[in-house]
């Protein structure tokens, strides 16, 4: 009742000051040990502040992964755009306009989103080189997009719930049809679910690995790759990696900090709670 | 034949980062000055002894976008992988064009060619079976590096006791490579040769007793070994938290080109414990595989790799010796001028770490056995496994 | 008379429809038949591989063979790994979650700070934790600066286990935990009916496990030698980081779960004589059984597919630290081995379906009766 | 301006009938109320009607067209939901504006007619807003205008008050009867809110279990309901219903409830002895003055249980032998629980209905 | 059982005061009720009461005891809420029980109690229930049954009706008020409906904006609201407030208004030529046979605008000059719009107000 400093008090901020403290350490490390010169670092002293700071790392690093980030950006970008299209669609018709078995149909795909992604790569590696996309960005955006498809479609049905029924049907007496419904109506009321969708789908691609390593030539290796063959070989100049990590955490961070209302949407929306 | 007017790509993929990639750059280079128009795509995959580098090269190369030219090592490696899948050009009209049936030795030739042809460009030849230390430390230290394995066992404890790691050991490839080193002591040259004909098991009593030794020679190594690096390995030793530190000769280019240490004073070498005499070799090579994008400019670069001039450009900047018989020895530093000279006159045998005796696939399985090994140091299991794997991947009877 | 109009609904939809019908459901049936074959060897490489059928000897190798005792332990790391994973997460977001429900001020703040590593790539994490791991600095060294001795643990290369047991005793230990599962489930239904409880749950359950303890030497061994397995001490590291990374999502999903709770209900308890602990541990917690659900399956279905963040903390061949989504990747494209690699991406798979698969059905039959 | 006519509809969902052959005829100009217990399927019909839902069988009927197969939009109906279903993120202009641009009418004229509408019902000074910056009843009028801009022949609603605090729901009621007087347009109108349905409706419709109970004028249900579900079902506190027992003597006729004999007129329906359920309506129990007005046969004593003062009325509980009855009184009457009070049952009004099958006995 | 004191309570949200001084007294047994429009503080100052929110100043005394600083658990004060926030992952037995297991009461005791509460609430059958299975009126008992379980001095309840339907809400008042009757527990009951405040209200307490306009029974503020706010708000439909003046002659007094002059014995309050707001209630405007009673000059012409029947009343809207009027007349008045109709106004009941000011004028 009271909000005097009680030991409660003291308690509930004292320990979330250590666990805060303690969560940010990582970062803490990562930073500064990307400002040291590669002859500052060593273990002993890993947690000391750089005696002299070295921006360098982050050019050296930027340089390295440049090439990386810009296949990020496009992957990213075109990927997210269309799954985010698709799965808006198809959200539409898994909420507005269920048919005999849409559920079951609706449930076959959410059941896409929990495979392991290793029992599709063998025969994903096939088809796209059978289709003649493998090594490329298009390829992994096929990837990325076909199955980013439940998590977008799930997001997507689970906001459209909330629009009224009354509304489509509103519309529907107006004289427009399932297409104008889409653009005249939904579409301009899903502003919201795009942004969640789209930082969502945004930063899984962004992080993906195993496609990334699996499915791209080395031109067209992902920032994860590249970031991982930073990092994987030498373990000696160790500002360099973190330089790295920090250059390809950047974009999704950015998202998260500043839109993390909508990250936080789509995070909850992603985990099916019925 | 400089060929100014090529132009397009060259995809050069290999596991040659860092400390090593400035080899592979002076390569680069020369071929730039040539071919200027060629736009050159270093495609590297880090970690060590190509361990990440293969399974993203066969991802590569099922996908039907094989890179221009690969790395691989010269031997069982691509010949029991690559040559079998018949995803290889023959480059013997290269070789023969090149005049290269002569400058190579020809023992080197017949490992890396086959009754139909010959597959890859050997860029260099390194020695696995090295001891590696540092001179101030010993003698620091008051030790000599071991000339057996019981010298070792000798001195070890001594060291330990020191609070220094008497062996530096790093992850686990590197184990493999200690084990090759161990196991040609323990079984002499001959009986190793046979352990790839197959005419002796790996579980005979030799075997065993190789892997018993090995067990043995664990003993003495650094307990977080399989979260280093092998350069981290070799760091320990430069650093005198190690003794010694079993690896090949790339240790040498490590330590003259990044750590700055002169060969033969901030440095020594020793053969292995127990193998005087022998050369454990490896070589790496290039192929040209079916169905290259840019075959025309592969064939510039396999032809740079095996010109003289290229060979010494790369091989002392990488710390290995050229597999030319020409080589001009005076670019080389003390540590490859020696490696050089026990080239000419000790045993040679093929290293199984680095793809020379056996293919990937029993390289594999091998890893696994090790790792066996590593856990329950059961030798005797080792054994067993070891030749099961072998009859399964078509060495063993 | 809406026809039409449903006609385009569905058109629209089968795109994708197909795109899941041939990407998921059809390549997990060809990983399935590619698992039955011997494509692997040398063969494997050439352009146009020979496969032929081989019935199950990829999975009685892996579960059996002599060369399967890799996969063996990382089936057993994965096992440990999403346990302490599920505790770890799930507890430590519980704690965060009720801290912050308590409305502090800076609430805002704490929370982007435990949520940010939600949204960090595990190649990122990996790369950071790595560091933070390494044996002689980052958080061995961290009790210095109070004045103690370094810790000497070696995080990701530590070499012990604990909790071992023999692969020969599968079969007896499978009947254990059946035991077990058996009498838990009894014990939980009791109350409601004690009867059933009784007969269907506690005495089988006894039974069986009695019949385990008394017998079990005369069950088939499931390997020929001994090989033990346990959890390994390597993959503290690697459930750290995690933790790190995942507590955060769970915290996000407590923290909405506990908004959502009316004040009403938590004003109900307070007058009714409830502390804050009693309002959580009888009124908060029991109501977001669904949100514990959802974390708990997202949670252990990260867990099955952890390979980046082991990729990028351990690398691929630390023995220690292994895991069967890493380990299929080296089976399939560093071994050649596919017909193997498939088989063990079936075996990840069956495991995911199995909680996954009564989950769906029961939020599919939720969404029928809504 | 239109006649809408269902002729023996049935409404399936799987497997579960929730409307059994619904007939029903409303006449041009009508105002027809829905009303009924929730699920009766009111809104079921209603959307039929509008097409947004199919028909399992049956035929409906607008203006002597059958309209089973056509698409609400050519219905020339409109509709104002519940929720009002307003468009977000549209101007109120652009609501009402709507159907006309989805039926490619021009923007002038689009501008007209949105402004006729808006002007009827004052809702000019707001099309520019969107429907989030509106209160309550402003809301409410745009669902109308939406609806009206269209000029169809047949509205339907439903319940559009139901999200209307009480004394808001009270002055669109008005509101909306006004409008129908002035536009004379045929209305359908779901309501579950009785007194809504009593003083807009033409005829009511009651609906139990997808079932028509009766259909009548709001003073032909209140006063003769078919059965005992429709008498219960209308009038707010419920009608009393009690067991009793009829007699038909040479000395006339009487009726026996709660231990007590009152002689009365009975219907033809029924016979000596009959076990009935006699349907007493609260306001047909009378106090002090009115007592005067009634023959002296039909007073009694009632024990108080409970008493409540409903403006310039007041509901009193009082038991009756066993029974307990619920009176609606004129006037402020404070009685004390417990307490004794002289009442009076005008038995003129007294329904029968049979107790197995529940119909109204006349 | 308990008196509850409130002496000068405020409660400030950060910088805005929501509840002004608010004074109470409540007295043993007393069955006290809060309305106000949405906002105005109502439910903030019954969670105070609970200790569910801190007070900003001033003091509550339960029992003669200040509470300020009790917590809720230990003010023996039981609570219900609006959506009953049953916990809906316990039975109804445990929902009940829960309290008495907090306060660590044994086993077989726990049970008695709620036994008994469930059989007092006819909820026996339910008790093994989950709450989502229960009706709303169910629910709304449960609720209940969860406060008297423990036998409370004080009940509280936060529009506990709000949640059903007419007839529903009708019966469950009735239960409440015989509730009432039987425990004679101390009652603060907050509702924003009429008719529960009217019927259940010992006393009411109107407020607005977090200050209290009127205490008093509920005949009182219907018959002498202190304020324009107070006569508004009480009475469905609402009181008719016209601009009228008053004149104060040696003829006697007189109030004019809509063009008409009335005969009327004024307040001392006002003078000669006074603006004022005249209030007339709807149920003071009389039609036919009630006409005799009123004298001659009181009666009019009004000029139907529309017309209900509301059960056994009607609605009427008039305009008398250029003001819209509405009355309340007994009996089922059938007028065409438009029709002239001869209408009485009882001018005894007449409220008047400052119009600067908005206070009753006496
Ligand atoms: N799409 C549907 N699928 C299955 N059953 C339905 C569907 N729509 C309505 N029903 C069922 O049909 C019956 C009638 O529903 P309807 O909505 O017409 O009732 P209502 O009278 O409007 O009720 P309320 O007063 O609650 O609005 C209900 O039992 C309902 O559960
Ligand atoms: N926690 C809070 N923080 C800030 N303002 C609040 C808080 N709780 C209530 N208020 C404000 O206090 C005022 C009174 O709120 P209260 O809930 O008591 O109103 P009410 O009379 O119960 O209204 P209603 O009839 O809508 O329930 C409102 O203006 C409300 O916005
Ligand atoms: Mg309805
Ligand atoms: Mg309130």
């Amino acid at each position: 009742m009271k909000t005097r400093l009680s030991p409660a008090t003291i308690a509930l901020y004292g320990s979330l000051v250590v666990l805060a403290l303690a969560y940010l350490m990582p970062v803490y490390l990562t930073l500064i040990t990307s400002l040291k010169y590669p002859g500052d670092i060593s273990l002993p002293q890993s947690w000391q502040l750089p005696p002299e700071v070295n921006y360098a790392s982050f050019a050296e690093a930027f340089a390295l992964l440049q090439p990386n980030i810009v296949n990020s950006f496009i992957l990213t970008i075109s990927a997210t755009l269309l799954s985010t299209v698709l799965g808006s669609l198809n959200g539409y018709v898994f909420s507005k306009w269920k048919f005999p078995g849409s559920e079951i149909v609706f449930t076959l795909f959410l059941f896409g989103m929990f495979i392991p992604y290793q029992v599709i790569l063998i025969p994903l590696f096939q088809t796209l080189r059978a289709m003649n996309l493998y090594g490329g960005l298009p390829g992994l955006i096929l990837a990325h997009v076909v199955y980013g498809l439940p998590i977008t479609s799930l997001i997507f049905r689970n906001f459209y719930a909330q629009i009224p029924d009354s509304l489509m049907e509103s519309a529907n007496l107006d004289g427009a049809g399932f297409f104008q419904i889409y653009r005249r109506i939904i579409f301009p009321l899903s502003i919201p679910g795009f942004v969640v969708t789209s930082l969502w789908q945004f930063t899984q691609i962004w992080n993906e690995f195993l496609w990334g390593i699996c499915l791209t030539r080395h031109t067209a290796n992902p920032i994860t790759v590249g970031l991982a063959q930073l990092a994987g070989g030498q373990a000696v100049s160790w500002n360099l990696p973190m330089a790295g990590s920090i250059l390809a955490a950047l974009p999704v961070l950015l998202i998260y900090i500043v839109l993390g209302r909508y990250f936080i949407r789509g995070l909850l929306a992603g985990s099916v709670k019925e | 034949q400089s060929t100014g007017h090529l132009s397009g790509q060259l995809e050069i993929f290999s596991w040659w980062a860092g400390d090593e990639g400035p080899a592979l750059q002076a390569l680069i280079d020369l071929y730039k000055e040539a071919n200027p128009n060629v736009e050159v795509v270093n495609a590297t995959v880090t970690g060590g002894s190509g361990v990440n580098a293969k399974a993203v090269l066969k991802t590569r190369m099922l996908g039907g976008e094989p890179p221009d030219s690969f790395q691989v090592h010269a031997g069982q490696e691509l010949i029991g992988t690559w040559v079998k899948a018949d995803r290889m050009e023959d480059l013997t009209f290269l070789f023969k064009e090149e005049g290269w049936m002569d400058a190579f030795p020809e023992g080197l030739v017949k490992l890396i060619g086959t009754d139909t042809g010959i597959w890859s460009v050997p860029v260099n030849i390194h020695r696995s079976n090295v001891l590696w230390y540092v001179p101030a430390n010993l003698d620091k230290w008051g030790i000599k590096p071991p000339m057996s394995w019981d010298d070792f066992f000798a001195v070890a404890p001594k060291i330990k006791e020191a609070g220094v790691v008497p062996l530096a050991l790093a992850q686990n490839w590197t184990a493999n490579h200690l084990w090759e080193s161990v196991a040609l002591a323990s079984l002499g040259p001959d009986n190793w040769d046979a352990l790839w004909t197959g005419a002796l098991a790996f579980d005979s009593p030799e075997g065993v007793k190789a892997w018993e030794l090995f067990g043995k020679v664990l003993e003495f190594t650094n307990e977080d070994a399989s979260s280093l690096s092998w350069q981290q390995a070799t760091d320990m030793v430069v650093d005198g938290r190690a003794a010694f530190n079993v690896m090949g000769d790339w240790a040498a280019g490590y330590m003259s080109t990044t750590k700055k240490l002169a060969p033969g004073e901030g440095f020594g070498w020793a053969p292995s414990p127990g193998t005087g005499g022998e050369f454990m070799f490896l070589a790496d090579s290039f192929g040209l595989p079916k169905g290259a994008p840019n075959r025309d400019n592969v064939l510039a670069w396999l032809a740079l790799l095996g010109s003289k001039e290229g060979s010494d450009a790369f091989n002392p900047l990488k710390g290995s010796i050229s597999a030319r018989t020409d080589s001009d020895l005076s670019k080389y530093n003390d540590y490859a001028k020696s490696a050089s000279a026990d080239f000419g006159k000790d045993r040679i045998v093929g290293s199984l770490a680095h793809g020379v005796t056996a293919n990937e696939g029993f390289m594999n399985d091998f890893a696994s056995v090790m790792e066996m090994f590593l856990k329950s140091g059961n030798a005797e299991a080792a054994g067993k496994a070891a030749q099961q794997i072998a009859v399964k991947n078509g060495i063993g009877k | 008379m809406i026809n039409r109009d449903r006609i385009k609904a569905f058109l629209t939809l089968l795109p994708s429809m197909i795109l899941i019908a041939v990407f998921v459901y059809g390549f997990i049936g060809n990983t399935f038949w590619l698992s039955l074959t011997d494509w692997g060897g040398v063969a494997a490489l050439a352009e146009n591989p020979v496969r032929n059928y081989a019935g199950l000897s990829n999975y009685k190798e892996l579960f059996t063979g002599f060369l399967g005792g890799g996969f063996r332990q990382d089936l057993v790391n994965a096992v440990y790994y999403s346990v302490m994973l599920l505790l770890g997460a799930i507890g430590t977001g519980l704690i965060i979650a009720i801290l912050l429900d308590n409305k502090p001020r800076g609430e805002a703040v704490f929370r982007t700070i435990f949520l940010y590593p939600m949204s960090l790539s595990f190649i990122v994490t990996g790369t950071i934790w790595r560091w933070m791991l390494a044996p002689q600095g980052g958080v061995n060294i961290l009790p210095t600066y109070a004045g103690l001795d370094p810790l000497k643990f070696r995080w990701l290369s530590s070499t012990g286990a604990i909790f071992e047991f023999n692969w020969q005793n599968l079969l007896q230990i499978a009947f254990y935990i059946l035991a077990a599962v058996l009498i838990i489930g009894g014990l939980m239904s009791i109350k409601q009916n004690p009867t059933r409880a009784l007969r269907r749950f506690l005495l089988p359950g006894i039974a069986v496990g009695l019949a385990a303890w008394l017998f079990g030497d005369l069950l088939p061994k499931a390997l020929f030698m001994e090989e033990t397995h346990g959890f390994n001490l390597a993959t503290l590291g690697i459930i750290m980081a995690t933790i790190w990374q995942y507590s955060g999502y769970t915290m996000a999903l407590y923290l909405a779960g506990f908004t959502g709770i009316s004040q009403d209900l938590r004003d109900a308890s307070m007058l009714d004589g409830a502390t804050t602990a009693q309002y959580y541990r009888y009124i908060a917690l029991p109501m977001l059984k669904p949100i514990t659900i959802s974390a708990v399956i997202i949670l252990s279905h990260i867990s099955l597919k952890m390979f980046d963040l082991i990729f990028a903390m351990t690398g691929p061949d630390n023995a220690e630290t292994g895991h069967p989504a890493l380990n299929m990747y080296l089976t399939t494209f560093r071994a050649n081995d596919f017909a193997k690699g498939a088989a063990i991406a079936i075996i990840l798979f069956l495991i995911a379906a199995t909680f996954i698969i009564p989950y769906l059905i029961s939020s599919y039959r939720q969404r029928r009766t809504r | 301006m239109a006649q809408v006519e269902l002729l023996d509809i049935c409404k399936r969902f799987g497997t579960t009938e929730v409307v059994h052959n619904a007939n029903l005829s409303i006449g041009d100009n009508e105002f027809i109320v829905l009303v009924g217990p929730s699920g009766c399927g009111k809104s079921t019909i209603l959307r039929m009607i509008a097409g947004l839902e199919t028909i399992s069988s049956g035929e409906i009927r607008i203006n002597d067209r059958k309209v089973n197969e056509v698409m609400p939009k050519d219905r020339d109906v409109a509709m104002v939901f519940q929720n009002y279903a307003l468009y977000p993120h549209m101007s109120v202009f652009e609501n009402m504006a709507f159907s006309l641009k989805m039926a490619k009418l021009g923007k002038n004229e689009i501008r007209q007619k949105v402004d006729k509408a808006a002007d009827i019902l004052e809702l000019t000074p707001y099309l520019h807003r969107k429907p989030a910056a509106l209160s309550g009843g402003q809301r409410q009028r745009v669902a109308m205008g939406r609806a009206i801009v269209r000029s169809p022949s047949v509205f339907l609603f439903d319940e559009p008050l139901s999200n209307l605090d009480a004394q808001l729901r009270t002055q669109m009621r008005m509101e909306l009867k006004k409008m129908h007087l002035k536009m004379k347009t045929t209305t359908i109108y779901v309501t579950h809110d009785q007194i809504e349905a009593m003083t807009l409706a033409d005829r009511i419709v009651i609906l139990k279990d997808g079932r028509v109970q009766q259909v009548g004028t709001p003073v032909e249900v209140y006063e003769r309901p078919d059965n005992r579900f429709v008498a219960s079902f209308i009038g707010n506190p419920p009608i009393n219903m009690l067991e009793a027992v009829v007699h038909r003597t040479s000395d006339g006729d009487a009726i026996s409830f709660c231990g007590l004999t009152f002689p009365v007129t009975l219907p033809d329906g029924c016979r000596d002895q009959d076990q009935v359920l006699a349907g007493i309506r609260p306001d047909s129990i009378k106090r002090d003055e009115a007592l005067a007005a009634l023959p002296e046969q039909w007073l009694i004593d009632g024990r108080v249980v409970v008493s409540e003062i409903v403006g310039s009325q007041s509901l009193l509980e009082f038991t009756m032998g066993e029974a307990s009855v619920v009176a609606e009184l004129e006037g402020r009457v404070a009685a004390a629980p417990g307490q004794t009070m002289k009442l009076g049952l005008n038995l003129e009004n007294l329904l029968l209905f049979d107790p197995d099958t529940e119909q109204a006995i006349r």
